[in-house]
């Protein structure tokens, strides 16, 4: 008999596919809704301004454009199944050559930052709520509103004048020292390529690259979990189970870290995949603002060259990963809770 | 005894007990019910008050929605008036039922004033403005709120103050029952008399018969007719108060007013055991496991429901 | 799906009277009202501006917010005055100086008094003060918000509202849905809406509508779930009013204060996100200025000079900033988590 | 166990006074509370919502929300002020001076975790306070006779289970036996059975008389039911807008109550034995703790009320039988 568990993580394996079903079609009808005519879809398949009509009647028939819009969303979903994601017009070569290369410098950006956030995040979120309404709580409370105001180019621009250029203790832009050779590509993501390939150069300088721009994610997402961490811990803070454990004669820091934090965590677990689109969001401007050649660095530079297909592509990428983040959240959170595990 | 108000037959309503699903029917799992309310049978004549006691998990919330119409049984019938209720008519039998409800908090619209809290009764009877405000005024009188007290929000409000509103606005549109779902409960011990105060004198001056449901015995006698005694979603005693009180036969009933404590007898006993889960319901009768005066037959069948004198008790014991 | 889960649960957790106690002694979070139910928090505009006033750090919030809102007012009515009368007098009229003139003997000149107040945030690579551009692009940002953030609480109380009232595959379906577009960070989304559409300020516009609305349907679901079980509710139902009824009178009104204190923090988020693409150079009308597109032009004279990205991302910051922490008190206000 | 025969209460609380801030501002929850509790001696404080008695619980043990403040007066608690205690000889005073129960048993439990490993973690810090070494099988005996000593169905299973596995009831003995471990002189319960059902009630209260006997510990037990109060305690304190007005052994006060509030909660409440007629119920509302009204706080809703009750707050007054009350019917006029 499958267990409750099973049944709890079966139920959202399979939320997760209908969603991914409505990602696609939402991408799919969006772009359909916007350019009708089989002619505009054309134009945006080929994306050379003085295509002749022949040549956007050639691309018509390629791509099927003038069929019925379910047959055509029929074949866009085959082609998504084959990773055909189209070419990309910058470079010529398709889409999904440009993601393997770039996505996982993005992931890797955004993972490190992201970790760094929340880990701050959810110690200061702690230590505001077990402080109410005293100095460390109202000195928190700046902090994160200030965070979560701050524009993420602004903040980047600052790390980039104190870091960079004012102590130049680190390098301001670039994923590593160009000069460097590059490991072979196993996972794309520079460090772990270089710790792979055993190439401690190429790895000390790509972690040397990588601090400021990923402290400046880090940033972006502190706010939003310190908020959610204070919230979730003056909750946790106010169950009896807390003044229970008072009384067993804990100390105030075992009672806040081991009881009430325990307990607060678990609604956040819930958020991690919030986070993780909150910080990919940021990372977009981030990696433009440090010409940090990733995924997001490339979107902004496929916008100014009006390179649809990439930009379509990566937003169907990130959604995929967002939901793939939730079902890890979803594993996490039913680990964490006995109430899941054994109801 | 005139026709009954109230009648129900055979009355069931079974919950399901986990979220089922799509996927629960692939893969045919068998999904647990809770039975709340299991082949009750009673009646609730003119003008009579019926109490409904019992603790948490007896079901008799869900019986008191079953009657006001708020949910549909899983089977067996509701007769409201001769009329048995189904999913058309239910609408216009509502016309002549009203609740008052638990929590003080939460039985007002925040964001109403007292007069269009208490006057929403009427909106459907289209009367003309002038017969809802006297009505409205006559209403608010009877539960001894001054007219000061027409425009102003439920926060404004205690407790008590609160209770007496949801009262006006049960009685505005003269309903024949009141479905009071443990009215006083959430209130303190002076405020709590204040309202049963107020409840036995409406009955008294405009004669409905009221169906009260509570968990505490001294109000059910201080207030009811007839007493029924539930557990685990069946009716164990059903009689007149004084007797069921007084006299109590069904082991449960015995249990529950021995347990509780008063200012006249400093001593409790409990009854030893928890109450029961009702998805796998003991085999036979179900006080079977708590019960002192256990025999072998208890354990197999179910008793059902057995004439006492004037009462009716669900119990091996009785013939 | 956890991911819009940050909504559901912010609906208020009824307070249930112990079963057999009376309501919860003087505790805690009690604001005990003429013996009201304590931790029961009074709606009502009266009661959040005797609260905010008690605060000293929300007081500046209001304050700035007032002018932000004020100045794009007065700014954007004399621009409308502008495009009918053809007349550019108007909308230069409070305007320091000229936003689009070009001085080439005063390019990237640093802060400074003099000249006073043309030049106090600095001119940028064409010579342009500063000060007036932020000043001119004022509207168009709280013109965003309010449109934005207007548009997603109709289309998320329409949806999310009936969706958690009705429940069954409604619910289901909407929740999927709300999922799939929560799943794309609202940036990224909006980019992909506002090249599709082109360029343009009613393009970016369009997106961020597009993007926003779902937060609020999750919102309203959330409310819906938790008011419809309410004893008001169901002594309704038993007054014989119909679903619609119910809607309009009580769930709908009770849904509104909670939604205040997300909506003004939210104002904040959507010039935030608003301002981070025209930095990336979306949705930029010719000839007319933009706080983002100000600072990502900046970045290339960076950091020599380095007001021209600096102050307008400071100023972005503050007007954020002061929404955010307007938002944030209500928000634990209206959730009862605020204790004195 | 029998503890030491001294003369010092096991609880002196003298002129008690703790407000609490809130948006509308300050509110005194309790105003000069004086109380004494002898060693051994269970006693029930009785009042409705909002008249401070949960207050008074927590304010012994140092349990007061983040905004409620300690205006004056002391709490001694085994000769030491509470209030002026700090880190390590709070966390000492808690547990094994003092234990406090609470009301709402879904959360009276860590739900993260085991029952085996909470009632350990209560063990382990007694072991440290009394510098015993800790033996893991040991503790682990003594914590399951413990939840035998509360009359729990097969420790052995509970031990294994997780909070959400558990009823109420069986919720609330976990948490009576965590307290029995610290061998704490005073345990303190705040409306311990209000959330329970009524046979499972009366289960609790007949443990806690029982335990009280055996284990002579002195026991306060907080409720807004009178009954429940009479049952389990030998002596009641009546409170009242945040002031104690009347402190009485039970017979004495059940048979003839001094102050009138407590006559009329006496009054109020319908017996199970006998039908009455109608209830005597007690004007007005609650008093609102933002204004109280001037005086003794009882007056608007006293039937007795004389002009010196709306102007002066009345004295307690030492009456024979060991009871104190205060109202101006029984002296205090004077002082």
């Amino acid at each position: 008999m499958v267990s409750n568990i099973g049944f709890f993580l079966a139920r959202r394996a399979i939320n997760a596919v209908i969603t991914i079903l409505f990602l696609v079609l939402i991408i799919f009808i969006l772009v359909h809704i916007i350019l009708p005519s089989p002619i505009a879809l054309a134009r945006l398949y080929a994306n050379n301004p003085h295509a002749t009509p022949e040549y956007i009647q050639q691309v018509i028939n390629r791509y099927g454009l003038a069929a019925p819009i379910w047959t055509q969303f029929y074949n866009y979903v085959v082609q998504l199944l084959h990773g055909n994601l189209g070419t990309d017009t910058i470079t010529g070569n398709p889409v999904s050559t440009v993601l393997i290369n770039y996505l996982p410098v993005t992931l890797e950006l955004v993972i490190i930052g992201q970790v760094a956030g929340v880990l701050v995040g959810l110690y200061t979120g702690g230590i505001a709520a077990s402080n109410r309404n005293r100095a460390p709580d109202y000195g928190v409370k700046a902090i994160y509103l200030s965070t979560w105001g701050a524009p993420p180019f602004l903040v980047a621009v600052i790390f980039q004048l104190i870091f960079a250029y004012w102590l130049n203790l680190l390098p301001s832009s670039l994923v590593v020292d160009p000069t460097l050779p590059i490991p072979a590509f196993v996972t794309g993501a520079p460090i772990i390529d270089g710790l792979i390939a055993g190439n401690w150069a190429y790895m000390y300088s790509s972690i040397q690259h990588i601090l400021l721009p990923a402290a400046t994610i880090g940033i972006v997402g502190f706010g939003l979990v310190t908020r959610l961490t204070r919230a979730s811990m003056i909750d946790a803070l106010d169950k009896d189970y807390v003044k229970l454990a008072f009384m067993k004669g804990l100390s105030k820091r075992k009672v806040v870290w081991g009881t009430a934090f325990r307990n607060a965590l678990i609604p956040i677990i819930t958020l991690i995949a919030l986070i993780f689109a909150f910080s990919v969001g940021g990372a977009v401007v981030i990696e433009d603002v440090f010409d940090y050649h990733g995924m997001g660095w490339f979107t902004v530079q496929a916008i100014y060259n009006l390179d649809y297909p990439a930009i379509v592509a990566f937003t169907i990428l990130v959604g995929l990963s967002v939901i793939a983040a939730n079902l890890a959240a979803d594993l996490l959170y039913a680990a964490a809770d006995p109430r899941v595990r054994l109801t | 005894m005139a026709e009954p108000i109230v009648e129900t037959r055979g009355l069931k309503k079974y919950f399901k007990a986990t979220k089922s699903g799509l996927l629960e029917s692939i893969f045919r799992r068998k999904i647990p019910y809770v039975k709340a309310v299991d082949n009750v049978n009673l009646t609730v004549a003119p003008g009579e008050v019926l109490a409904l006691v019992g603790e948490s998990g007896s079901g008799k919330t869900t019986l008191g929605r079953l009657i006001a119409t708020l949910e549909l049984p899983t089977d067996g019938q509701v007769v409201f008036d001769g009329k048995v209720v189904d999913k058309k008519n239910k609408k216009d039998i509502r016309k002549d039922i009203q609740m008052v409800f638990q929590n003080p908090y939460e039985s007002l619209d925040p964001r109403g004033t007292v007069r269009s809290i208490v006057t929403e009764p009427l909106m459907r009877r289209h009367l003309s403005r002038s017969d809802v405000s006297s009505r409205f005024g006559s209403v608010l009188s009877s539960v001894g709120l001054e007219s000061g007290f027409a425009e102003r929000h439920p926060r404004d409000l205690s407790g008590g103050q609160r209770q007496r509103v949801a009262v006006a606005r049960a009685i505005i549109s003269s309903p024949k029952l009141i479905v009071l779902d443990e009215p006083t409960s959430a209130l303190d011990a002076s405020v709590q008399s204040q309202v049963l105060n107020l409840l036995v004198e409406l009955r008294n001056q405009l004669d409905f018969s009221y169906l009260y449901i509570t968990h505490n015995i001294a109000t059910a006698r201080y207030i009811s007719d007839r007493v029924a005694t539930m557990y685990a979603g069946q009716i164990v005693e059903l009689g007149p108060t004084e007797k069921v009180m007084g006299s109590p036969k069904h082991p449960y009933t015995q249990a529950l007013l021995k347990s509780v404590p008063t200012l006249d007898n400093k001593e409790v006993a409990a009854p030893t055991g928890e109450v029961p889960s009702l998805v796998n319901l003991p085999e036979g009768c179900r006080y079977n496991p708590r019960c002192p005066y256990v025999m072998d037959v208890c354990r197999t069948t179910d008793p059902g429901m057995r004439k006492a004198e004037d009462e009716d008790v669900s119990c091996w014991l009785f013939k | 799906m956890g991911l819009g889960s940050i909504f559901d649960n912010m609906r208020r957790k009824p307070i249930r009277a112990a079963k057999s106690g009376t309501a919860v002694d003087l505790g805690a979070s009690a604001t005990t009202l003429e013996g009201g139910q304590a931790g029961e928090v009074s709606a009502g505009l009266r009661f959040y501006f005797l609260y905010l006033r008690k605060d000293r750090a929300a007081l500046v919030g209001v304050a700035m917010i007032t002018v932000f809102l004020g100045w794009a007012l007065i700014e954007g009515i004399l621009q409308q005055v502008t495009a009918l009368t053809g007349n550019k007098f108007y909308e230069l009229m409070l305007v320091p100086a000229n936003p689009n003139t070009l001085d080439f003997n005063h390019v990237l000149v640093a802060p400074t008094l003099n000249n006073f107040p043309a030049y106090l945030f600095g001119t940028n690579y064409l010579g342009q003060s500063i000060l007036a551009r932020m000043m001119y692009a004022a509207p168009h940002d709280a013109l965003a918000s309010l449109v934005v953030v207007g548009s997603a609480i109709l289309i998320g109380m329409l949806l999310g509202t009936t969706a958690g009232y009705f429940g069954g595959w409604l619910d289901e379906g909407l929740m999927r849905l709300t999922d799939a577009f929560l799943s794309i960070p609202g940036i990224v989304l909006a980019i992909a809406i506002a090249t599709l559409v082109g360029g343009g300020f009613t393009s970016l516009l369009y997106a961020l509508m597009v993007v926003w609305w779902p937060t609020y349907a999750r919102f309203f679901r959330g409310q819906a779930l938790s008011l419809r079980d309410k004893a008001y509710v169901e002594a309704s139902k038993l007054s014989g009013a119909g679903s619609g009824r119910i809607l309009l009178k009580h769930i709908f009104p009770n849904s509104i204060d909670p939604i205040v204190a997300y909506a003004t923090l939210d104002l904040g988020t959507v010039i935030l996100t608003y301002s981070v693409l025209a930095f990336l150079g979306i949705g930029l009308t010719i000839g007319y200025p933009e706080w983002g597109a100000e600072a990502s032009v900046g970045l290339s004279y960076f950091p020599y000079q380095w007001w021209p990205t600096i102050i307008p991302g400071v100023i972005i910051a503050a007007v954020v900033v002061a929404f955010t922490l307007v938002g944030d008190r209500l928000q634990d206000l209206i959730v009862g988590r605020l204790t004195y | 166990m029998a503890t030491q025969q001294s003369t010092i209460p096991s609880v002196s609380i003298q002129d008690l006074t703790v407000s609490y801030s809130t948006v509308y501002g300050r509110v005194r929850a309790l105003n000069s509370v004086s109380l004494d509790i002898q060693r051994g001696e269970s006693i029930s404080i009785v009042g409705e919502s909002g008249c401070g008695k949960s207050t008074l619980g927590h304010s012994i043990v140092r349990l007061l929300a983040p905004n409620a403040k300690y205006d004056s007066g002391k709490i001694e608690l085994e000769g030491k002020d509470v209030i002026k205690m700090k880190g390590h000889e709070l966390s000492r005073m808690r547990g094994l001076d003092a234990f406090m129960i609470f009301q709402d048993p879904l959360n009276s439990l860590n739900p993260v975790k085991r029952v085996d490993i909470q009632l350990l973690e209560a063990l382990r810090t007694r072991y440290k306070m009394e510098g015993k070494p800790f033996v893991e099988e040991e503790a682990y005996k003594e914590a399951e006779d413990k939840l035998t000593d509360v009359r729990m169905p097969d420790p052995e299973k509970i031990m294994t289970r997780y909070p959400h596995q558990l009823s109420g009831g069986q919720i609330q003995r976990v948490v009576i036996s965590m307290g029995l471990l610290m061998r704490p002189k005073l345990l303190i319960a705040d409306e311990p059975t209000s959330a329970l059902d009524v046979t499972i009630q009366a289960q609790v209260l007949m443990l806690l008389r029982e335990l009280q006997r055996t284990y002579r510990m002195s026991i306060i037990f907080i409720t807004h039911d009178i009954n429940v109060a009479y049952a389990v305690s030998d002596r009641m304190i009546v409170m009242y807008a945040g002031e104690v007005v009347e402190s009485n052994p039970s017979e004495q006060l059940v048979r003839n109550a001094l102050h009138p509030y407590a006559q009329a909660l006496i009054k109020s409440v319908p017996r199970t034995t006998k039908k009455e007629g109608r209830l005597t119920a007690i004007a007005g509302s609650p008093p609102n703790m933002l204004h109280p009204p001037a005086g003794c706080r009882f007056h608007p809703r006293c039937p007795y009320v004389m002009d010196i009750c709306k102007v002066k707050s009345p004295p307690p007054v030492k009456m024979e039988g060991g009871a104190v009350v205060r109202c101006f019917l029984h002296g205090g006029t004077d002082s």
